[in-house]
């Protein structure tokens, strides 16, 4: 059975595959240029757009400007340029919705895979994900902030430590949507011929896991990712809200948008900027998770 | 009703491409038959041959895009279906034309209960009362062997086994009293006694009806037990057709002697081995220039690469009619396929 | 190099299954109480000799996959003993299992659901030997495309993802995959039913070569009659968890005993117009029960053209009514059987001459 | 179905006292006490006294056993008293709100109308905004409707309620005076003018929180939709003669509606819990605004009784949305 | 004319949670129950004492004190009637005191009662109050919205542990004032109307009233100022920017006042550092290892500029300040040596004590201990701004400063276990604000006594926040709480005052707050009082036409 119309066997490896299929992706492409310039102005921005560091009285001569050639997206209350702030609150915000996402996704797949593929444990693991489900929010923030924030800020310095903190807060209280998406997708992934496959070749179910299970819970888990990097950055706004987040003199996006209210009738640009940077971050997200899936999938790639 | 002499269908050089992302594919190419009246035109041809798209493309079915009819000229009862608005097309499908579908599993909807189902056409096109309706569809279950019937309209198609479902779907395409049935592979996946039930219900309801059947397969012992005639397709084109003894004695085609020789028989001498057609089907990506078979052919000469042979009758009558062939190798005229 | 077993000429059978239970249970009730079991299978017995082919019959949801999985312990047996090569697999602890597992492989149904959409082929057919064995990577490749030499897959497609072959070339790697450990045993199930006919063909032509080739033992799991009669040394019929007869082919297939057997083979499509306008077919009425719930007597009682009063309530035996074939009917009394063992011993060896 | 729902309940209830457990711990665990409510200018032995007086000084132990005998019998009990008249409860201390001096549960009752009737029109009207525009973009996939929905979806879950709240405030109230910015709770709608009335104050909480639930909900409508449309059936559907309204209205629809629904079951307990920025920020004074309240004053009983009220409502609208599966999808059986 | 004018609506958006001021001291509460309950006196808005159901306020010249200070006599008006008809006896106030002493009852109010041996009951108008000791300030009991006088009859089952039970009164008690409760929605809602039996029958001018809650200060500026749905909002504190903008819209003013009310940086003298073990952190066992440098507390106080925090922080509602009790006048020291800022002289402080950059990474460090700070604060968008100037300010002095924002709720929640609240203080520098009761200062100005140290011992329920302790400050403060003269008293006070600002820099006031509501233009008669509650005088209130 030999096959003489078909194309010698591939010389591109698995990455270039997957990239020559998400280039055909317009949205994701899209999303991957905003997004990587969303990432460049937060980390290169600082080191091109350092306007220079004025006294308390000389910056308050230029309080509340609008956009202009010297403060591109005016200045704040206190004359701080906005520009530079929205830099700073990037490298914050993305950071943080990004690792929170990851904590979630991690802890969602990790108890939906389990509870999805082990029978015992999925009683138990539902239950814990409807009780994480249950819990008041807010009072186990407080709580873990209670507990942990000096330690971390002692430990890794007061930035550091209230990063990992949040992060960690948002990741924990984030990932029962997850797990319940994967658990449904896994309880009928288990029934695969392939799954059934490996095990008659005599896989343990590690993997079975790793191997036939995750990569193909990828799609619904790219979803919620999607959908997590949204949330972690507005939980992060709410938590900064409540006094619950970064020191004040540390802006985020969020953070930014929520002073900005109170300026809001005056200088729209106050909240129209961070607005617009975290509605960019989740639409560019989303986008690119749509590409990711589909140039994930062999299917489709192959096409 | 049209003069009795003329077919009720009438195919006349069909052309169905799909546009997808890796380019065009020319899945019905130039396809022409017709269906007599009465009569139970058996299609076969391995998968992927266009069977089920040229039968869609008789009453617009594909989805579009991708699917794009490109020419050729659909008569029922003399009106082309083809260039028909939406709405008179509405009321030819299920009225005109029944269709039964491959998978019996999924083709029903699994949320509504039987009766409704069956209901829907009568309604639709009948202008039946609910009442009216529901009767007919009780007198259908029955037409179709399932007892019980009117308990069972309260039925969903999931308390069915697959032959009753295929059997429902049976009823519903048969609803409306159709000039003609389209059965795509309507028993492939139906175990061989259910298999054999369903084949018993349509000889019977031919008998009874005296219907008009096109029935796909790709299981030539389902083709033998019923057909009047058989068209065979390969690579979006008939390439044989004729009467269904004429077939079986006398095929012409090489993919149809291969087809008829790669079958293992239940009686009669065991063959140690398996004759098989080597090669892949054909990727229908362009208009054919060439015999889309010449790959896997053992008769492959010269013609063959470069001109696409058109159908010519072997037996005196015109293409179409009688036996004809796409073929420019001519078998021998001994009969070389022997049956016991 | 693929290694050809050596077949033992007089045989303790390779494969020997006794009484063989599968039953899944029902839970039920506010406390999810076991109120029931689909039986599945129910008490099967038979054997299977090194190098032949056993072929399993019988309609869908009659339990035929279910004996296959519980064969290689994919489901845990509710009874009986499944001796493959001395050791009984259905009780083997969990490490020495693992161990067996390379003697003792399978073939799926769907070559497309059996094959990971995401792996290539080259990662599919290699995964038996991450488990099994410590190579280099070099060499499971090496390994690998002698195999795909083997079933005929061209070794350049070793990178390549399964949605880009043909259903025929799909089985093609199952059956490398299963091969790749150089078992003895393998259970195919229904490996040719999804497929194409002109593909169909290929994929058994395969099996036979391979089996020629390696010495293979096969469970044959189809419903295709045809096919079984081609490739199978001895038949099995089963209906509703159990095994209705149990037969040499050429016996069975020119003189069914069973009257399911018989209705099974007369719905058989012959591709021969002649004979099918002759061919009178044994409808069988109605469908197949519940395993969930068979019937008390012979399970084919609801559907038997020749039930009498003692089927409805007397569940028979499988018992041997003719050298070398086994029936559960009471169309055959118990008595023609007795002491008929001796002679059936003859036949079968006979029989292992003719066909191999 | 009796029995799977009996079993389920039966299930809830340890898994319900777990949850009580931890919920009341890391309440009563989170750092602030009722005194932060008292201003500074109290001297301490007095707050001291209050605090007291409130009963926070016992061990967590007997407050948890207490709180849990007055949770599930003592109010209960006050429950079937004001019904039929008795007075078995007579006599049995309550659950206490520390901020109010009074009974957590009234005051729970008195917040539940504002919230069912906002909150609840609030995801009606997302829904109902949801459901056409995921059927519309699943139909016409990747058009220019399909592209500025998922736009629109995107845009509902990144924008904070405070910020779409705020600006239709100014939008809405300021500039074009439509809409008070203050629910008024006590309004009794009697005739046609002050149902109007409760209309126009109703208008903007309801846009705001029906924008953001219609983002979520129309993602999942659309892709069930999609899912949904190439199946079989459709193609069956389409085979008999019928319309495409009745193929994609009736046949696609029902099949896709199956999840959607039991997602939008399992958003039915937000409603209860209220939407604590959009009503704080309106006035509403519902259930969410009582909690963040309570938070805020570190009433633990008020916070420890709605965050279990809460739980409840999860877990029996997880079942509940479990039922409906069943009974939506004949496939399914419980038994 | 009584309920000529209609229904008044009123935004508190801290909703009341309870309609009795001694089962809650928040001031939401306090105010709103002020419409209903009154007590026998009041205080002005100039702080100014005036009788209420009181004939005449009684002092020593009058002789309604005695002379040894120990005695005061309150005649109550003849006549007066409960909102339920029944006469306002002299019963009734004794009841009060005794409901309020009651030993479990937590009376919010307590300290209004302290010192007071006895109340007599001579006649049904007279009631005479004991005090254990000379009481130079005897307007506690019973002045000001804070001590109101309850209903005997209503609130006898209500003693002790039984006030918490008592839902009913505590939601509509029965008053004197010029209204009465309808309708009572916890924290949501009140609704009020006039009075029937009030003393005087013109008043009040509406006929109902409507008490709202929720939201926070500026949508409550917006809904008087903006929307004109309100008629009054209390407490609008917001930005300058938007006290302009929204004042602008025309439809209502922004009312302030001056009161007691200081913002101020509070210096850590003990040791915060997380490096000691618990229970010795921020205790007196461990000096601060600079802040008890006397030059580095006065160059961070020179370092600020008042007047820019004022500015950007409350505007018109603020002025700088360099005392801490800057009101009523009488007490208010004349300092102002503060005001302006001086960061040369600041730098050439820390230069010339010792504290230098030798090390060049801009922050200042003497035997190697630089100064690093952290400076806390609750969690607030003018208490992060002030943060952020001031970081700006103290960098540039040369000190290294750590920002860190805590849950208000927390913050001032005085939970022993938990490690953010003021009173532990674990930071070098806190800010927040915090006036006294009334018009005297005297327990206000105790608070910085040794034995006010909060610590392990004590719950950390002291209220010496910065651990100040000076055997002189307490003689004075003792020698304050003997003199009853006037003129004494003011200079003892502004003594101590001084001691803590501009000698010792311990505690470094900022800003003066004022208190900032917003009124309709329709409403009239609004005053506002910082010495009593807000809606003190709202039997005047009328509409304008
Ligand atoms: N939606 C589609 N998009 C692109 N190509 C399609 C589509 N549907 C069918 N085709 C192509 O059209 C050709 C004919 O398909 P068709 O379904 O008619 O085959 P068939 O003969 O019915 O096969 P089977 O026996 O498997 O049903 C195939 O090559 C198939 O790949
Ligand atoms: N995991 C399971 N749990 C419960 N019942 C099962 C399970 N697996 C199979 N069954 C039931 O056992 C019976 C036998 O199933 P099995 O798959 O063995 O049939 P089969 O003969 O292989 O059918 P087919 O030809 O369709 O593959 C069926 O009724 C099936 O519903
Ligand atoms: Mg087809
Ligand atoms: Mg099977």
């Amino acid at each position: 059975m030999t096959d003489t119309n078909m194309a010698a066997s591939r010389p591109e490896t698995f990455r270039a595959a997957v990239w020559a299929q998400f280039r055909k992706h317009k949205g994701a492409v899209f999303g991957l240029i905003v997004l990587g310039l969303l990432i460049l102005f937060s980390v290169l921005g600082p080191l091109i757009w350092a306007p220079e560091k004025l006294t308390v009285v000389e910056a308050l001569k230029s309080k509340n400007l609008g956009p202009s050639l010297t403060h591109p997206m005016g200045t704040d209350q206190l004359g701080r340029d906005q520009m530079q702030r929205m830099m700073a609150a990037g490298k914050v915000s993305l950071a943080v919705g990004f690792v929170a996402m990851i904590i979630a996704i991690f802890l969602g797949t990790l108890i939906g895979v389990l509870a999805g593929y082990f029978r015992r444990l999925d009683g138990p693991l539902m239950r814990l994900t409807d009780m994480f489900l249950a819990l008041p929010l807010i009072p186990l923030l407080l709580v873990m902030v209670m507990l942990f924030r000096d330690d971390l800020s002692r430990t890794m310095g007061p930035e550091m430590g209230a990063f990992v903190l949040i992060v960690f807060a948002i990741g924990v209280t984030s990932w029962m949507h997850a797990a319940r998406i994967v658990r449904g997708e896994v309880l009928a992934l288990k029934e695969r011929e392939y799954v059934l496959a490996s095990r008659s070749i005599g896989a343990t179910p590690k993997r079975v896991i790793l191997r036939h299970i995750l990569p193909n819970v990828v799609s619904p888990v790219m979803v919620a990712a999607t959908l997590g990097v949204a949330e972690a950055i507005i939980t992060e706004s709410v938590l900064s809200f409540l006094g619950l987040g970064f020191p004040p003199d540390f802006p985020t996006w969020g953070r930014l948008l929520f002073e900005g209210l109170e300026y809001m009738q005056l200088y729209p640009e106050r909240v129209i900027f961070p607005g617009l940077a975290i509605s960019l971050t989740v639409l560019s997200v989303n986008y690119i998770g749509d590409g990711l899936r589909d140039a994930l999938d062999p299917r489709i790639r192959g096409r | 009703m049209a003069d009795q002499a003329l077919p009720v269908l009438e195919v006349r050089g069909l052309k169905t491409v799909f546009r997808t992302r890796g380019g065009e594919i020319h899945a019905v190419n130039d396809v022409s038959f017709h269906l007599e009246r009465g009569e139970l035109l058996g299609v076969v041809g391995e998968s992927g041959s266009g069977k089920s798209v040229t039968m869609m493309s008789l009453i617009r079915l594909l989805p579009s895009p991708p699917a794009d009819i490109r020419g050729g000229e659909v008569l029922l009862n003399g009106k082309d279906l083809l260039k028909m608005d939406a709405e008179s097309l509405r009321q030819v499908r299920g009225a005109k034309v029944g269709f039964v579908f491959q998978d019996p599993m999924t083709s029903l909807n699994p949320v509504f209960n039987i009766g409704s189902q069956i209901m829907e056409p009568l309604r639709a096109h009948m202008g039946m009362t609910k009442a009216q309706a529901e009767t007919r569809a009780v007198e259908l279950l029955e037409l179709v062997g399932i007892p019980d019937a009117r308990k069972r309209l309260k039925a969903y198609p999931h308390q069915f086994s697959g032959g009753m479902r295929q059997r429902v779907m049976i009823a519903i395409a048969l609803a409306c009293d159709p000039d003609v049935l389209i059965a795509d592979e309507p028993t492939t996946a139906l175990d061989v006694t259910i298999q054999a039930q369903i084949l018993e219900l349509v000889k019977d309801l031919r008998q009874k009806l005296g219907m008009s059947i096109i029935w796909i397969t790709h299981d030539l012992g389902v083709i033998a037990g019923i057909a009047d005639r058989v068209m065979v397709m390969y690579g979006g084109q008939v390439v044989e057709q004729a009467p269904v003894r004429e077939l079986f004695a006398n095929p012409q085609h090489p993919y149809t002697r291969a087809l008829l020789k790669t079958i293992p028989k239940i009686s009669g001498a065991r063959d140690a081995r398996l004759k098989v057609i080597e090669g892949q089907p054909p990727i229908m990506g362009g208009v054919p220039v060439a015999c889309p078979f010449r790959e896997r052919c053992e008769y492959r000469h010269a013609p063959c690469d470069s001109i696409n042979p058109a159908r010519r009758a072997i037996d005196g009558q015109p293409v179409g009619r009688g036996h004809d062939v796409a073929c420019h190798w001519t078998a021998p005229a001994t009969q070389e396929v022997a049956h016991a | 190099m693929l290694e050809a077993h050596a077949v033992p000429s007089t045989a303790a059978p390779l494969v020997q299954v006794d009484g063989l239970k599968m039953h899944f249970p029902i839970y039920s009730g506010v406390l999810r109480r076991h109120t029931g079991d689909v039986k599945a299978v129910d008490g099967v017995s038979f054997s299977i000799k090194a190098g032949e082919t056993l072929g399993l019959v019988g309609e869908s949801g009659c339990g035929k996959s279910t004996v296959g999985r519980a064969l290689l312990r994919l489901y845990e047996p509710t009874a009986g003993r499944v001796i493959i090569d001395g050791q009984d697999v259905a009780s083997l602890a969990p490490e020495d299992l693992r161990k067996k597992r390379p003697m003792m492989q399978m073939v799926f149904q769907d070559p497309q659901a059996s094959l990971n959409p995401r792996m290539t082929l080259s990662r599919i057919i290699s995964e038996p030997l991450d488990e099994h064995t410590d190579w280099t990577e070099a060499k499971k490749q090496d390994w690998v495309h002698e195999l795909m030499d083997s079933v005929g897959l061209n070794r350049r497609f070793a990178n390549r993802f399964p949605h880009e072959f043909s259903g025929g070339q799909r089985q093609r790697i199952g059956i490398a995959r299963a091969l790749a450990l150089n078992p003895k045993f393998i259970v195919c199930d229904e490996p040719i039913a999804a497929l194409d006919v002109s593909i169909q063909a290929q994929v058994v032509n395969l099996l036979e070569d391979m089996q020629e080739k390696l010495g293979l033992t096969y469970l044959f799991i189809s419903h295709d009659l045809s096919m079984v009669r081609h490739i199978a040394d001895r038949v099995a019929v089963m209906y509703l968890g159990k095994i209705a007869e149990l037969s040499p082919r050429d016996d069975l297939y020119s003189r069914p005993l069973h009257p399911y057997a018989e209705a099974l083979l007369s719905a058989v499509n012959e591709p021969d117009p002649v004979i099918a306008a002759k061919r009178r077919r044994i409808i069988l009425k109605g469908d197949v029960p519940s395993p969930a719930n068979p019937p008390q007597g012979c399970n084919f009682c609801t559907r038997c053209p020749k039930v009498m009063d003692i089927c409805r309530t007397v569940k028979p035996d499988l018992i041997e009514v003719e050298a070398n074939r086994f029936v559960a009917c009471h169309l055959y009394p118990t008595n023609l059987a007795a002491g008929s063992t001796g002679a059936s011993e003859a036949t079968e060896r006979n029989q292992q001459g003719v066909t191999r | 179905m009796l029995t799977f729902t009996l079993r389920r309940l039966l299930l809830a209830i340890p898994t319900l006292l777990l949850i009580s457990l931890v919920i009341f711990l890391l309440v009563d665990l989170a750092p602030g006490s009722p005194a932060s409510e008292i201003p500074l200018t109290v001297p301490p032995e007095v707050r001291m006294k209050i605090l007291e007086a409130l009963g926070v000084n016992e061990p967590v132990h007997i407050r948890y056993l207490l709180w849990l005998k007055q949770f599930f019998w003592v109010e209960p009990l006050n429950g079937f008293d004001a019904i039929f008249g008795t007075n078995y409860a007579e006599g049995m201390q309550r659950i206490i709100s520390y901020q109010s001096r009074s009974p957590v549960f009234p005051l729970i009752g008195e917040r539940l109308p504002q919230t069912l009737t906002v909150i609840g029109t609030a995801y009606l009207v997302g829904v109902l905004i949801a459901l056409p525009i995921g059927i519309y973009s699943a139909y016409k996939q990747y058009s220019l409707f399909d592209q500025f929905g998922t736009m629109f979806a995107m845009i509902g879950f990144s924008v904070p309620t405070f910020f779409t709240g705020t600006l239709f405030i100014i939008i809405f109230a300021v500039w074009l005076g439509w809409f008070p910015t203050k629910y008024d709770t006590t309004l009794a709608v009697t005739d046609w003018e002050s149902f109007l009335k409760q209309l126009r104050q109703m208008a903007m909480p309801v846009m705001v929180l029906g924008l953001a639930n219609a983002a979520a909900i129309s993602r999942y409508m659309r892709s069930s939709m999609l899912e949904n449309m190439s199946q079989d059936y459709v193609r069956t559907a389409r085979a008999k003669g019928l319309d495409e309204r009745t193929v994609v209205l009736k046949h696609v629809l029902r099949n896709s509606l199956i999840p959607v629904v039991t997602v939008i079951a399992l958003g039915i307990p937000s409603i209860f819990g209220g939407a604590i920025i959009t009503e704080n920020l309106f006035g509403v004074n519902g259930i969410g605004s009582a909690l963040i309240q309570a938070i805020r004053g570190n009433d633990l009983p008020m916070v420890q009784t709605l965050a279990f009220i809460f739980a409840i409502l999860i877990v029996m609208f997880n079942l509940i949305a479990d039922l409906l599966y069943g009974m939506l999808d004949p496939r399914i059986r419980y038994d | 004319e009584r309920g000529a004018d209609g229904n008044v609506n009123v935004l508190y958006w801290q909703a009341p949670s309870i309609l009795n001021p001694y089962l809650s001291s928040g001031t939401k509460d306090v105010e709103t129950a002020s419409l209903i309950l009154e007590g026998l006196a009041g205080f002005d808005e100039k702080g100014v004492v005036f009788p209420r159901l009181a004939e005449s306020v009684p002092t020593v010249e009058n002789g309604g004190i005695n002379a040894e200070l120990t005695q005061i006599t309150w005649k109550l008006k003849p006549g007066l009637l409960w909102s339920d008809g029944t006469p306002v006896t002299s019963a009734d106030a004794k009841f009060t005191y005794e409901y309020c002493t009651h030993p479990e009852g937590g009376c919010a109010q307590a300290a209004r009662y302290e010192g007071i041996s006895s109340i007599e009951t001579p006649d049904e108008l007279t009631v005479v109050i004991n005090f254990s000791a000379p009481k130079p300030n005897p307007y506690t009991a019973f002045v000001g919205g804070t001590s109101p006088i309850l209903q005997a009859a209503q609130f006898a089952n209500c003693l002790g542990a039984a006030a918490s039970t008592c839902t009913e009164q505590n939601f509509k008690p029965i008053g004197t004032g010029p209204f009465v409760v309808t309708d009572f929605k916890v924290n949501d809602v009140v609704t009020l109307a006039a009075n029937p039996n009030y003393r005087d029958p013109a008043k009040p001018a509406f006929a109902t009233m409507t008490v709202k809650g929720g939201g926070d200060a500026a949508a409550a500026a917006r809904a008087v100022l903006e929307t004109g749905e309100f008629d009054y909002a209390w407490n609008t504190q917001i930005n300058p920017e938007q006290q302009m903008q929204m004042a602008a819209a025309g439809k209502g003013v922004l009312l302030n006042g001056f009161g007691t009310l200081v913002e101020r940086i509070e210096m850590n003298m003990t040791n915060p550092s997380p490096d000691l073990p618990e229970g010795e952190r921020s205790t007196v066992k461990h000096p601060h290892p600079f802040l008890s440098d006397i030059n580095v507390r006065k160059a961070l106080s020179m370092a600020i500029d008042r007047q820019i925090l004022v500015d950007i922080g409350y505007g018109s509602a603020g002025r700088a300040t360099c005392n801490l009790v800057p009101a009523p006048e009488m007490f208010a020291s004349p300092n102002t040596d503060c005001i302006a800022q001086d960061m040369e002289g600041a730098k050439a402080l820390l230069e010339s004590s010792g504290w230098v950059d030798a090390d060049g990474d801009g922050v200042r460090e003497k035997d190697g201990m630089p100064l690093k700070i952290v400076y806390q604060t609750s969690t607030n968008p003018v208490r992060q701004d002030f943060q952020a100037v001031i970081k700006d300010w103290w960098t540039e002095l040369g000190v290294e400063v750590e920002l860190k924002n805590i849950d208000a709720s927390v913050f001032f929640g005085g939970d022993a276990g938990s490690p953010d609240t003021f009173q532990k203080f674990y930071a070098d520098v806190e800010m927040y604000a915090n006036n006294f009761d009334g018009t005297d200062p005297e327990p206000y100005l105790a608070q910085y006594k040794c034995d006010k140290i909060p610590g392990p011992d004590n719950q950390w329920q002291g209220e010496n926040i910065n651990r100040f302790c000076d055997p002189t400050y307490d003689a004075l403060v003792d020698e304050l709480s003997k003199t009853a003269d006037m003129a004494k008293r003011g200079e003892i006070a502004i003594r101590l005052n001084e001691m803590l600002t501009k000698d010792s820099y311990v505690v470094v006031p900022l800003v003066d707050r004022g208190r900032l509501s917003a009124a309709s233009n329709t409403l009239g008669g609004a005053v506002l009082n910082t010495w009593d509650t807000e809606l003190w005088n709202v039997q005047d209130w009328f509409r304008v036409k």
